[in-house]
């Protein structure tokens, strides 16, 4: 057991927060928000050029072999300095691709995604709202040498300027096996496709999410992430992923915001007296840092296990599940603590609140995970009930 | 000392059997009473869309909404429901606390805008003039508000950069010069400060007192004076409710300070505690989310979701007993106790419930919850918006109406009679 | 609108406070609790001679027509008292007899529970340890002029002194029909009756528990509550009632404890200030005094409802659900603020607190409560989608 | 500053690969400790009965029982577990932070009794006077601990009637006369004082002082000394871990001061801070009592019921939440930083955590949480009665270690440097 930092993981960790500093301040934060896409592209180019778009790819395919824990350091700089950017669905695809991908599909995208800054989105919830696979109703039929995609697509981020989608669809062939949850089957598909429409959805976090409406998209079958069918175990893996880098992205967020209260606390005085010398103030940012400094280590012990390849489901599910709670209740105890000038939009509190809600769908929600972990729990023999090998 | 009564029935069993029927700790409400309650409803069926909720601070983001909103107080002052509890010869109906508490979870429930005109006009402006206006501030200010008229519109200069939940800290100075007052300063968080033809206006008007609660006085200021300046505040999420005003200069008639000088916290604090009927609409707002949540659940299938299931059930306990809460203090007025520390607990209370409601609602809608607020017409919108109008704004209400650390400390101390911490 | 109590009302409140407080101070408490039975057979006699255990009764049963708002203000009384006395039960079965009892029924037993202090107790609860009634798991079947009932309930209220039992069974008739919640039958029986063996559980309350076991125990037709299979009617009415009750019990006790509570953090003094000025701990007792409040409101609301014949079933649950939050919350809280002090048994907060565990099961636990109103509220149209008449 | 790696990797793939693989932040465990992991669970299946919890304040209620866990301390002394981190010199083994981590989170789980020689022994007693204990002093003194002996059996007389959480307030006298102190004054919340040998003892020795704090010292006291008096002070539920200690006269060699007299706060403070792992083994008790739960669960048919489900996966995070942090202070102190208020940090939040879950625990179990946790064989009872243990128990180790309230305060101040309220 050694918690501390391998410089290469330090280097990562120092050098994204000063470019990130230095590249992307609040004010910039505001613009790029502002913007249709919702980021800003020279900047996105320039976290291209350092190499964060392929960190974790193998060398042949543009990147530079990094491992699960830089990701996830570099998620928590890109939370701590709120960096819109659609790297998160991008890499959210270019993990599925790496792991499922052929070959072909490989040296097909990886390179682009890694060099060129290519981006990708996955289109995966429907009216539901939630990313659970079992509500995937969107459909692929089977025909000619592919399948034609059917179906709508809600708050896919940053879906306008994307590459390629990654999609989820029933497919068929598997709905007649009457599963629906092996009925699935993912697409890489090109939004320059015919048939493909895309819409702005107005969001609180600015964020480009759009409403995505297939009609009758071909798909060639060479463009099927893993095979047939077998969606479901990808949308689980991509999920379980995401939930480590979208829980460290939040942890970097939440730590920000406290150490933003606990400055401004420190500052204002109310009664003759700093805010922060009353106890019911110091007991809530107390509680606080508690929470984070625990969702700090359910991060990295659940991305150490990503990198360790021995990946373990109930600790990626607690980080994200801990980060739900503890990202908004940070951002919302936090704008409590700032009075009403947090409210106001010069402040820089409001621009981590207004993004709860979406780190918080993104990843998964905190129902889908406790059923993760809840599986989990009831599968395992308890220790106590273990027979020594 | 036993209580059978046999032979108290055996005397007097009718008499008896009535008491107990009728007079039993009285949960209901007279007929006249849910008569009232049936007018509103038809008014509300009458007047507002069903696609729109205007509660939750939504003051209206437009001049198109304003003029709607002020429509709608025309109306109201029409059925004289803007000044139902002020006495009949201020235009008023004069009735009853409890017969104004099913106004006010009415207006809860369905959101009814332009109640208030302004932040302020009915709610303290009104009374404060009542209790210690001139008969010439009285004759002249209290028909606009009544009549809902734009004339009639009020904000409220009390807080200050620097003076936070610390009320009496206050900076903004008013100098008397000939029969003048020449006020310089500047107040913030001044909601509605951009539609008021109004400020009921907190002033220094002595520096040199031992305690700062001394030297404040009350003034009636025209937002038109020259000198003024009201400067919005946008929200985090780009909404206009909150301004700041400048004062460099502003010379008004000394006829408008309220009551007498230097005694204004006095007045300021008897107007504070008009402000007693917010968990009452709170209660009715959260009721309606609470029901088109379960609407939701029932249509998205998650009803049958026993997590879903048992947080409704909660909120249902919860809001339910912060209407009760709510009606005791009522109680209480109409039976001529004094209520202290029970709007503190409730608003208190309120927040909490308010926070927690909103995050659920929130959680339930899902991906729906990150349509942004302002876009209440978006095909994408939920539940009129009002989940996410709750979910960022219940941060904004905590601190509106002074902190909820700061209710508690008050509870505290005059509720359970703690030392001062 | 009217919350002010009736003359009546009053006078039930003051002078049962006044007994309890002389006949039942906290020391005799702790003598009664550690007697076998529970209670003190002495004190439960003064009790019946004061019209306690008939209050609500008509005339005609030897009661004295009170109503549903007097004896919950007498239950509030016994929670603030403690007192320890089979009052409870008592009172379940005789509401349960007077609603759904027959003519004969209710002359044989009614004045006996009035007038001679006979007590009753309910044996619902099995194995399950749930008051649910689709765990019911009890058999009866057809014998003779009646039934034979085996099987065990557990967690029986002072059994061991019970005059009747109700008990709640499954009868063949109906579990036939395949419809568990109807299969129910609620019978009368004599706990001296062949085949009844009463066993006491050590419970950390004191409160004369038991496990019943029923051993082809004979049951006459005339010996059914209400009719053949339909039981589960009756104990949803009893639950509902008893979890009114047994909430202003619960509200009786929290009050007392917050008092207790509220003077020791006054007198205690801490770093040489009273513990009182502490906002933390002010915090606490203020966010224990709005719960303490509102519970006491929807209580008599709830109450207020059956004395006007006009029960709401969500209300009532809503009573109950909030006083397990609260009572257990004001005990536990209060130990915490009372310091180590508070956890000898010298001390009378432990008193209260020993009970938080069958005060939450006796009348539905949370769970129960929170399904009652979840139902409700699904079955409710709301509001704004009414019709106008 | 890019990073990327490209010609780095040219240069030195090889080296560089075994990098990456080998030196991550590291969970993991080495070979050695998964080891002497195994070495205690095989430990605990020869020498406890699985029927039988020991954890949760469980001291053991008759003769029977102290005799069985002094049987257990002799057969850890014989491990040298009891001495683990001790330096060989003094009888232990000297391990590293990491690994005493392992044998605190395993004796949270699995209830091993017996292990701090009274309630100080091997936890403070033996590493204060490692400190600032004279040569004879530890000759004679640690021994005894180390061996696990009935005469290294300490109890601590810190608590007084009147100090609750200020410590520095004690007004017991140790007045010096001669050679011997003269002890005059009362202990109380004394855990352990009827089974043990020694008391480690706070005594005022000088009552002139500006600071409180100043003029304390601290006493090795023999517990069959003249005077000397303990009087058990039964918990609410009847259970006997607290005792009352009375000093009248009680006199004492002077060579059983400890240190320098008068600057006993200072060791005092020392003593407190040993007590690190206090989130380590209640982590492992929590592990224990959620994975029993679940069991309860999948055996009764709950575990399908989702609200149960839910609320077992937010216990897993919390407990999962409070054994890392029990962990960074491991790994800090192994690096050798200085631990400052994070065992404050965990304390409270362990606090908070046990009692939800106890809560929950007692609720899954329905009515048999009405069994009375001292009855541990009765056929009604679940789970070993740890359900309730804890339940009762929480706000008793609560207020044991310093209030929860303290701690935050203690965070307050040292982990987010925020002024004193």
């Amino acid at each position: 057991m050694d918690l501390a930092l391998t410089k290469d993981q330090e280097m990562i960790q120092k050098s994204s927060r000063e470019f990130f500093k230095k590249e992307c301040p609040t004010d910039a934060v505001r613009d790029m928000r502002a913007k249709d896409q919702g980021y800003d592209k020279k900047l996105w180019k320039k976290m291209v050029k350092l190499g964060y778009s392929g960190l974790v790819f193998p060398e042949e395919y543009g990147g530079s072999d990094g491992d699960f824990v830089e990701l996830a350091l570099l998620m928590e700089e890109m939370g701590r300095a709120l960096v819109p950017s659609p790297f998160f669905p991008t890499i959210q695809c270019a993990l599925a691709l790496l792991q499922f991908g052929s070959k072909e599909q490989k040296a097909k995208f990886l390179p682009g995604i890694a060099e060129k800054g290519t981006t990708w989105s996955i289109a995966h919830s429907e009216r539901s709202g939630r990313l659970n696979t079992s509500d995937i109703e969107m459909m692929a039929v089977a025909e000619g040498d592919g399948f034609n995609l059917s179906g709508t697509k809600l708050f896919v981020p940053y879906a306008a300027t994307a590459g390629r989608f990654l999609v989820t669809c029933l497919t068929k062939a598997n709905e007649e096996a009457g599963n629906g949850e092996n009925g699935i089957t993912v697409f890489i598909v090109n939004p320059k496709a015919d048939g493909v429409r895309i819409e702005g959805v107005p969001t609180v976090a600015q964020d480009g999410r759009c409403e995505v409406t297939f009609e009758n998209v071909h798909v060639s079958e060479i463009d099927i992430l893993g095979s047939l069918g077998k969606g479901a175990d990808i949308i689980d893996t991509i999920i379980q992923q995401s939930a480590v880098l979208k829980a460290a992205e939040m942890y970097g967020g939440a730590r920000a915001v406290l150490e933003l209260t606990v400055n401004y606390t420190k500052e204002r005085k109310q009664f003759d007296r700093p805010l922060a010398s009353f106890q019911a103030v110091q007991h809530r940012l107390v509680n606080l840092m508690t929470e984070i400094d625990g969702l700090k280590y359910l991060v990295f012990k659940a991305a150490w296990g990503f990198a360790k390849n021995n990946p373990d489901r109930s600790i990626n599910s607690a980080a994200k599940l801990k980060a739900n709670a503890v990202h908004s209740a940070v951002c919302r105890q936090g704008m409590y603590l700032h009075g009403a000038i947090g409210w106001t939009e010069e402040m820089d509190i409001g621009l981590y609140h207004r993004q709860t809600r979406a780190m918080d769908f993104d990843g998964g929600s905190s129902d889908l995970h406790r059923e993760v972990i809840a599986c989990e729990m009831e599968k395992r023999t308890p220790l106590y009930k273990q027979v020594p090998a | 000392m036993p209580f059978r009564r046999k032979p108290l029935l055996d005397r007097t069993i009718a008499i008896y059997k009535k008491l107990i029927i009728e007079v039993i700790m009285d949960f209901g409400f007279s007929e006249e009473q849910e008569l009232f309650r049936r007018e509103i409803r038809e008014f509300v069926r009458k007047n507002l869309s069903p696609d729109r909720y205007w509660g939750l601070l939504d003051e209206g983001e437009t001049d198109e909404d304003w003029a709607f909103i002020m429509s709608i107080s025309k109306k109201l002052a029409e059925k004289k429901w803007l000044t139902l509890s002020w006495p009949k010869e201020y235009g008023g109906l004069a009735v009853s606390h409890v017969q104004s508490m099913i106004f006010e979870q009415e207006v809860g429930y369905w959101g009814i805008p332009g109640t208030s005109m302004g932040i302020s006009g009915t709610s303290w402006v009104g009374p404060s003039l009542m209790l210690f206006g001139t008969d010439e501030q009285k004759e002249t200010f209290l028909p606009p508000i009544a009549a809902g008229d734009e004339d009639g519109v009020w904000c409220t200069g009390y807080s200050e950069p620097d003076s936070g939940s610390d009320l009496a800290s206050l900076q903004t100075f008013a100098e008397r010069v000939g029969d003048e007052y020449v006020i310089n300063g500047q107040k913030v968080w001044t909601s509605c400060a951009h539609r008021a033809r109004w400020m009921w206006l907190a002033a220094r008007t002595n520096r040199d007192v031992k305690k700062k609660h001394h030297g404040i006085s009350l003034f009636l200021v025209d937002m038109q004076s020259q000198g003024l300046k009201v400067n919005p505040l946008r929200n985090f999420v780009g909404q206009h409710f909150f301004n700041e005003v400048f004062f460099d200069d502003v010379k008004i008639p000394a006829k408008n300070l309220v009551g007498v000088e230097n005694k204004g916290w006095s007045q300021l604090m008897t107007a504070l505690s008009f402000e007693r009927g917010l968990a009452l609409g709170a209660s009715g707002t959260m009721k309606r989310m609470l029901e088109e949540l379960t609407e939701f659940a029932k249509e998205s299938g998650s009803i049958r979701d026993p997590l879903v299931r048992a947080r409704l059930a909660d909120f249902f306990m919860e809001v339910e007993k912060l209407s009760l809460l709510g009606q005791e203090s009522v109680w209480k007025a109409e039976r001529g106790d004094i209520v202290i520390y029970e709007p503190s607990r409730d608003k208190a209370n309120m927040d909490e419930i308010l926070d927690e409601l909103s995050r659920f609602g929130a959680d339930m809608l899902g991906g729906y919850s990150l349509v942004h607020p302002m876009h209440k017409n978006s095909r994408w919108t939920r539940l009129k918006g009002m989940i996410e109008q709750a979910y960022y704004f219940v941060m904004g209400m905590a601190v509106a109406g002074g902190t909820t650390d700061t209710q508690r400390n008050i509870v505290a101390n005059f509720g359970l009679k703690l030392p001062r911490s």
